[in-house]
């Protein structure tokens, strides 16, 4: 019995890596430049899919993972210098822009993918099947762990050791102002939604090979990252990674005791945290 | 900012700017020099002066005439790139960051370069104790004053070679007013060049070598200023004083 | 000009205000007669304008009360207070600002709980306020922009509206900070001309740095040093009080 | 035995990579209501969720309708598709275009159950044939029946039924732990086979429902398995993307070695069973189809399917041309005059269709549903390496009221997250006694 | 006074727009008013959400569950426990007005970014209920059979009838609110998008007023969902999911989310483009996508943006002036 509290628990964690760095992604985009992206789900999607054809090619799933963000964070960069960028600062346009460019995602990924679930074959020697302490484990789910570790902690570095952070709320409160203190702000934006676009990039092949990738999954990624950063708080990275510990547990719990009300459960917290403090738990107050 | 440009030659020159609000035309045909010296822009509300300091900045590209900064064309830049050229900007009404302490309005824009004398935040607390010990909170907390000081020294901090004033002393005490004209006067001892726009009349009279009027966006009148200031039929004029 | 048992427009009694660790207003008290013209001086931070947002409302003080005409006013909220008739304007400008100057004074010339929710006829019919508009604009020198959107008035004439907010409101109590900052110096002529033909029953406080048109205008003056009260008294007491000269006229005012 | 399963093109891109269909007329102006012509609408999901499936049913329609030349009775056929996106309402929407613009004869298609009954419901009064698909939900053709309905295909409980019971009674199963998606469909098929599962013998089917497709991560459910407590057998309730997940989960931590897996209708189908892990190798399931049917009708559809589409035909495209066969069928023997709808429904119930696919069909008079051939099957390796489903038993003539008589199954209230019981003890007798009619061929005999 | 002037090329234009739209079953096709149909009960949704974003800065994410509350209650009531008209219908805009009420009273402490996400999470929670709820709401396959009534020997069954009641109750609502919008009830509301604080300084019950908004958006919400079960005769969880809260966030911007007029043109264009790219090729998804990023980088303020741009453009402008010289060109 204590066994499958344990495996509850790890469950919860997996949970929490994906989410982390879905979220992570989003709440650079959405919290930090107060881009209403849409697309985030479209991007996870599309990144997933991308790795999934690396794999099927070369079936290299690290040389996947590498595709699969970079090439995200590729298309960040070009939608945001061509079209984001035009309509900066103007919110409902971006957001219509990231409508727009997720429904045509979606469609694409239908072209060219598959109609049907799929999921990325990932190789043994990244899977092995670990037992520690008598606790069978999937290994993948620990290297999924670790790697998203490993991204909190350079988008913490990256984020409150350079001026990165401050240079996008600066931005954001008063773009002209920045701009005439010598920031080259439109870069900077640039570079941070490329940033998260690899971010849904990589969680998109995280995930795929953890989970699935199926038509219309987007929608649903992307309710769970609005779930991570609303609790969490918007712009926040600890409040990333706080609420995908949380929100992680609760799914895993939820599904082991209440399976029925499983993705009811997880908008309570969120409704809690918007009672109790609507700028989510790390959020600046607003 | 480097040295170098600090040692150049600082000189300002802007002939015939046409600025455009939309379709509104603002600036008419404004023209003026800054030297190394500091030169004073006054005018009543309206008539164009942060048009004026805006298009130098890049902020609202003129769409006619000159703007040259050591012989740098600068009315086809970017602001950024016009910031970097070794120009400080206090824009009027303070237009500070809600989302950044007073800590990181000092250190977004500062770069450490070892010199002897350059503005570093330490100096700016230095300069004005009141945000010292206000460091942490945001800088849209601060009254309305200390603002004003915070956006000073927001510009100071990228060591500039020419600073665009607008309207600095603006919700400033008397005595911190007092304090502001000692800073340009050190900046002036540092070689650094100050384009002001004022409404008082006290600040630009103890600071302004000349003196520009702006009327409806036309730079009509320019003169020496102790010439302009003590002569009260002009002042009267041109100032309604 | 006060009647015995008329009450104080304004009487504040011990407030005072502290944010994290900064004590902003300390224990503050004075009264302010019905229609003095009382100014509020001090140098930057000395906390004029968080007493003032305690008097508005914005801010709730954490000690010490304050009462409007004899009413306990400490608790209520900013929009109560404003309904019964105090107005304010604020240090930095807060404006409609994609709406025009004409709407903007509509709307403060017609606030109230009532009036907001009146929900069929078109604003633009009712004659009378928007002639209360008119002269409103006519009185801070803005006829020329009544339609213009308030976005694209320069800083000064931004100024100037946001005193026109205040006034628009039929206040019995006006609170002034810092009018006459970003005015031009014949702009600071008008308004002290508009000040002082103010009708007598309205009560005026105003903070001011600048210090001709303070000695011009104020009845009595009151400086705040460092959140308290340091001095108080009519312009020539406060002008020869030396500690006054030293922390905040400095060395201008000798 | 025969490799059954020709080599796979699993490869999803390939798929497309077929010659595109002769779009058939969708862009057709709506003036072009000729005399000469015949249009049949069909809805389907071609994108979304489920948009698998509408493919699949996309192809085998069309492959009935390119054999027949697109000609019955004498008349030129149109089919114009639309997309419903597996939205409900838009089912509605892209019904009412068919019948307001196209102004067609005959409706055709829809996915899932839900989409079935609100077509269904919509379709009522309108005079014009429905013929659902892949929709497997019961009370199309039981309580919301109504005579247009003719459904050549299957109810969710039909093919679940003959595998409960035959796991009661073959295999002497008593407990089964059931991990179903909390909607009409599994509730359906988990229907049929508790009924199946108990009158054959069995004690308990223990259930927990989760809300579907969005229930990414099962492991914590397939943590709270009891293993302990006597369970012959786990019972995934799913299908797509979450079937997917579920059994890909169940192998990674461990689960295939501790217990049985087993799976409704729609787990192992092909192709989400391409992504499946080989360790699910003998997991059963029923279901109208089988892919190493070697019936001569079931070889040359599938030469004529793999030819066509450059794939393996699944239950869903199976179903779609035999549909679609009906209907052309229908239409030839009303001589092309569709003018008569309800003699045209009645053609359609009189079409001989002993020649289907995968196996004789006959059409119930007063239901207008299918009495078929239920297949168990068992999940099995290809010499390619591929995995398909491989025929174990067959039972014949299965009705969709099983073996009860339809006044004393239309009593019973519908199919849902809490009926029937999970304890068989708790079932009404009426269920439990009904006279066994199931008869279990050996596959292939 | 010159406010109450008439502009007659408006009012001719009225007119004919008028007349075309009343006989528009006359010598269109069916499905052609059907679309038009979906185009009024949308039109009332997009309103609803255009209302808030344009007037008072509230950009709900909440209104298609206030949508789907109104489509559930018909359906629970008039289906489900028959009752006759027209009590299911004053029932759903009773619900609907009275959850308004009850969310308004929690959301409206916030503002921006932060009622987004606290709209957003509240849409969320209805569809998730609305979609694990089997015993009352009937989970994913939702509740069927609704049909409109037969009221004083006219029958709503026949879609003609039912276009027309939508159309004048459409019409209706469209007076209604634009009156409102004109009002100095919508231009305290304008004060509150622009600052809420000031708002408050002078006067204004700043909370209620943003609670009453919300109550009227939600009312038309809900007129939207009724006409819009009626029309489809069935309500499920799909009706309330975020994807179309989002078409119809997207239909609002579209149109001009700034403009009166702006979210009915966005979902007349929307709808329009939906019916006619569908019937041409399966990839429409793709094709829609693209014509509005093309629309968007044209016009970020909208389809009615484009016209007014037009009006306000240098380069038209002068283009305008070449042919009438007499204005001043701006000597550049
Ligand atoms: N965004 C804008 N759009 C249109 N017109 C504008 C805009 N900003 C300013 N203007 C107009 O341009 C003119 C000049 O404005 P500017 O701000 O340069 O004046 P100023 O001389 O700085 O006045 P002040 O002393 O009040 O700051 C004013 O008449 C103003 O109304
Ligand atoms: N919200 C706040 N949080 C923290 N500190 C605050 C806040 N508001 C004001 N303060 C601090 O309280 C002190 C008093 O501020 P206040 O704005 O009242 O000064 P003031 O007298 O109006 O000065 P000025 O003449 O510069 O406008 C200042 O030091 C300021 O930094
Ligand atoms: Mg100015
Ligand atoms: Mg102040």
């Amino acid at each position: 019995m204590e066994l499958k509290y344990i495996i509850l628990i790890l469950n919860g964690l997996t949970q929490s890596a994906i989410l982390f760095v879905l979220g992570s992604g989003l709440t650079l985009a959405f919290g930090l430049m107060r881009v209403v992206n849409l697309s985030h789900g479209a991007f996870y999607m599309l990144g997933g899919y991308l790795g999934w054809s690396v794999v099927k090619a070369t079936g290299n799933w690290p040389l996947a993972l590498l595709v699969g963000g970079l090439s995200i964070a590729l298309l960040g960069f070009l939608f945001e210098k061509t079209m984001l960028g035009r309509v900066r600062g103007n919110d409902l346009p971006e957001t219509l822009l990231t409508v727009a460019l997720s429904m045509i995602i979606a469609d694409v990924c239908l072209v060219f993918w598959a109609r049907t679930a799929i999921t990325l074959n990932v190789p043994q020697y990244l899977n092995p099947t670990i037992t520690i302490l008598g606790v069978t484990y999937p290994g993948f789910r620990y290297l999924m762990m670790v790697i998203s570790i490993l991204i909190a902690v350079s988008l913490w570095f990256i984020l409150y050791k350079t001026n990165l952070g401050k240079a996008v709320r600066a931005g954001v409160d008063d773009r002209e102002t920045v701009s005439a203190l010598g920031i080259n702000i439109n870069k900077i934006y640039t570079s941070v939604f490329m940033l998260s676009g690899l971010l849904a990039g990589l969680a998109g092949v995280l995930g795929g090979s953890y989970l699935q990738l199926s038509p219309g999954g987007d929608t649903t990624i992307l309710t769970l990252s609005l779930v991570v950063i609303i609790v969490g708080g918007m712009g926040s990275l600890l409040g990333a990674v706080i609420s995908s510990l949380i929100l992680g547990q609760i799914m895993s719990f939820g599904l082991a005791f209440a399976p029925q009300y499983s993705y009811f459960l997880i908008f309570i917290p969120m409704a809690l945290v918007l009672a109790l403090r609507p700028q989510g738990l790390f959020g600046r107050q607003i | 900012m480097s040295e170098s440009i600090r040692n150049h030659q600082a000189s300002l020159e802007i002939s015939d700017l046409q600025t455009y609000y939309g379709n509104s035309h603002i600036l008419q045909g404004c023209s003026l020099k800054v030297g190394k010296e500091c030169v004073a822009v006054l005018g009543r509300n309206g008539m164009g002066k942060t048009t004026l300091m805006r298009s130098i900045m890049g902020l609202i590209p003129p769409e006619g005439g000159s703007i040259r900064w050591q012989n740098i064309e600068l009315s086809k830049k970017e602001p950024f790139e016009i910031a970097k050229l070794g120009i400080g900007y206090v824009p009027q009404g303070r237009r500070l960051f809600p989302s950044l302490s007073v800590d990181e309005h000092l250190s977004l824009t500062y770069r450490k370069t070892g010199q002897e004398g350059t503005w570093d935040p330490a100096r700016v607390y230095a300069l004005f104790p009141e945000l010292a010990n206000r460091r942490k909170i945001s800088g849209t907390r601060l009254s309305g004053g200390e603002q004003q000081m915070l956006a000073i020294g927001r510009a100071l901090v990228i060591n500039p070679s020419i600073i665009l004033l607008d309207e600095p002393s603006e919700g400033l005490s008397p005595i911190a007013v007092d304090l502001v004209i000692d800073t340009c006067r050190k900046l002036r001892k540092e070689n650094i060049s100050i384009l002001l726009v004022e409404q008082n009349i006290h600040v630009a009279e103890a600071l302004a070598d000349h003196v520009y009027i702006m009327l409806s966006g036309k730079t009509v009148f320019d003169s020496e200023a102790n010439k302009f200031l003590e002569n009260l039929e002009l002042r009267e004029k041109y100032l309604g004083l | 000009m006060k009647k015995p048992d008329q009450p104080h427009a304004l009487t504040i009694t011990a407030v005072s205000k502290n944010f994290s660790g900064v004590q902003a207003v300390r224990s503050v008290s004075f009264e302010v007669p019905v229609g003095e013209r009382r100014a509020l001086i001090g140098p930057n931070g000395a906390g004029k304008t968080t007493l003032f947002n305690t008097i508005a409302g914005e801010l709730v003080p954490n000690e010490g009360s304050i009462h409007f005409f004899g009413i306990d006013i400490t608790r209520k909220s900013v929009q109560k207070r404003a309904n019964l008739d105090l107005g304010r304007t604020y240090q930095i400008s807060q404006l409609f600002l994609d709406l025009t100057v004409e709407e903007n004074l509509y709307l403060a010339g017609s606030g109230g709980a009532t009036k907001a929710f009146r929900f069929f006829g078109p604003w633009k019919n009712n004659k009378a306020e928007l002639d209360w508009v008119q002269e409103v604009t006519n009185q801070v020198g803005l006829h020329k922009y009544i339609s213009s959107k308030v976005s694209e008035l320069s800083h000064g004439l931004q100024r100037q509206l946001e005193i026109g907010m205040a006034l628009a409101m039929h206040p019995r109590l006006i609170m002034l900070d810092e009018p006459a900052a970003g005015l031009s110096p014949s702009e600071r002529i008008i308004l002290t001309d508009l000040i002082k033909k103010l009708p007598r029953d309205v009560t005026l406080i105003l903070i001011e740095h600048d210090m001709e048109i303070v000695l011009d205008i104020a009845d009595r003056i009151t400086v705040m040093y460092h959140g308290s009260v340091i001095a108080e008294g009519t312009p020539g007491e406060i002008r020869s009080n030396v500690e006054v000269k030293k922390v905040y006229l400095g060395s201008s005012y000798v | 035995g025969v490799p059954a399963v020709a080599p796979a093109p699993a490869e999803p891109v390939a798929e497309q990579a077929a010659p595109a269909v002769a779009e058939p007329a969708p862009a057709e102006p709506a003036a072009v209501a000729e005399a000469g012509k015949i249009k049949i609408g069909m809805i389907s999901a071609f994108t979304g969720l489920f948009s698998g499936f509408g493919e699949m049913q996309k192809q085998g329609a069309v492959l009935a309708l390119e054999e027949a030349n697109y000609m019955a009775g004498g008349k030129q056929i149109v089919l114009i598709m639309e997309d419903d996106q597996l939205d409900n309402e838009q089912a509605i929407t892209k019904s009412k275009k068919l019948v307001e613009q196209d102004k067609i004869d005959i409706l055709t298609g829809m996915v899932s159950g839900d989409e079935g009954l609100a077509v269904a419901d919509y379709m009522k009064d309108k005079n014009i044939p429905v013929i659902p698909m892949y929709s497997a939900s019961e009370d199309i053709t039981m309580r919301e029946f109504h005579p247009m309905i003719v459904r050549t295909t299957w109810t969710g409980a039909q093919s679940m039924d003959v595998f409960g019971y035959w796991l009661a009674k073959e295999k002497g199963w008593k407990k089964i732990y059931q991990i179903g998606e909390d909607y009409s469909f599994p509730w359906n098929q988990s229907g049929g086979f508790m009924r199946g599962f108990c009158r054959g013998g069995g004690e308990e089917v223990f259930s927990v429902w989760s809300p579907p497709g969005s229930t990414s991560d099962f492991s914590s459910m397939i943590a709270s398995i009891p293993l302990d407590e006597g369970y012959d057998a786990v019972l995934y309730n799913g299908g797509g993307g979450d079937a997917v997940n579920f059994v890909k989960q169940f192998v990674e931590l461990g689960y295939d070695k501790k217990i049985t897996l087993i799976g409704q209708s729609n787990t192992f189908e092909k192709p989400d069973l391409d992504a499946l892990p080989v360790d699910i190798i003998g997991s059963y399931s029923p279901h109208h189809t089988a892919d190493d049917l070697n019936t001569p009708e079931w070889n040359a559809f599938k030469e004529a399917f793999n030819k066509r589409w450059g794939r393996n035909p699944s239950a869903a495209s199976e179903f779609a041309y035999s549909s679609m066969r009906v209907i052309l069928r229908a239409i030839d023997a009303v001589n092309g005059d569709v003018s008569d709808k309800a003699a045209l429904v009645d053609a359609m119930l009189k079409v001989d269709m002993t020649d289907d696919p995968r196996g004789p069909v006959s059409l119930d008079p007063t239901f207008h549903s299918a009495i078929e051939n239920v297949y168990i099957r068992e999940v099995a390796k290809a010499e390619d390496g591929t995995l398909y489903n491989k025929g174990i038993w067959t039972v014949k003539n299965v009705s969709q009221f099983g073996p009860y008589d339809p006044e004393t199954y239309l009593k019973q209230p519908i199919d849902g997250n809490t009926y029937p019981p999970q304890k068989c003890s708790d079932f009404p007798p009426v269920m439990l006694d009904a006279e066994n009619v199931y008869e279990f061929v050996e596959f292939g005999k | 006074m010159s406010r109450f002037r008439i502009n007659p090329v408006k009012v001719t234009f009225y007119v004919i727009a008028a007349i075309f739209l009343i006989l528009l079953p006359y010598y269109v096709s069916q499905y052609t008013v059907t679309t038009f149909i979906r185009i009024i009960y949308f039109g009332f949704l997009s309103l609803s959400m255009g209302f808030l974003i344009g007037q008072g800065g509230m950009i709900s994410l909440t209104q298609t569950a206030f949508f789907g509350l109104s489509g559930y209650i018909i359906g629970i009531f008039g289906v489900e426990r028959g009752l006759m008209f027209p009590w299911p219908d004053l029932m759903a805009i009773g619900a609907v007005a009275i959850m308004a009420f009850l969310f308004g009273m929690i959301a409206m402490g916030t503002h921006r970014i932060v009622f987004l996400m606290i709209t957003l999470a509240f849409g969320q929670v209805c569809w998730a209920f609305a979609a694990q709820n089997t015993t009352i709401l009937r989970g994913w396959s939702g509740i069927r059979g609704i049909r409109p009534f037969v009221i004083y020997g006219i029958n709503f069954n026949e879609y003609q009838n039912f276009y027309w009641a939508s159309l004048i109750l459409f019409a209706l609502g469209i007076f209604i609110l634009w009156r409102i919008s004109k009002s100095p009830f919508g231009l305290a509301l304008n004060g509150i998008r622009e600052n809420p604080r000031r708002m408050a300084a002078i006067g204004y019950p700043v909370y209620w007023i943003r609670v009453v908004a919300f109550l009227i958006a939600a009312v038309y919400a809900g007129l939207g969902g009724i006409l819009a079960a009626y029309n489809t005769g069935i309500i499920m969880p799909t009706t309330i999911q975020l994807s179309r809260t989002i078409w119809v966030l997207l239909t609002v911007i579209l149109g001009g989310a700034s403009f009166f007029f702006g979210p009915i043109v966005g979902t007349f264009v929307a709808v329009w483009l939906d019916v006619l790219i569908s019937g041409v090729t399966e990839r429409y998804n793709l094709v829609l996508g693209v014509v509005f990023l093309i629309i968007v980088l044209f016009s970020p303020t909208g389809i009615i943006g484009i016209f007014d741009q037009m009006r306000n453009d240098k380069k038209f402008n002068s283009i305008i002036n070449f042919f009438s010289p007499k204005k001043e060109k701006p000597n550049s």
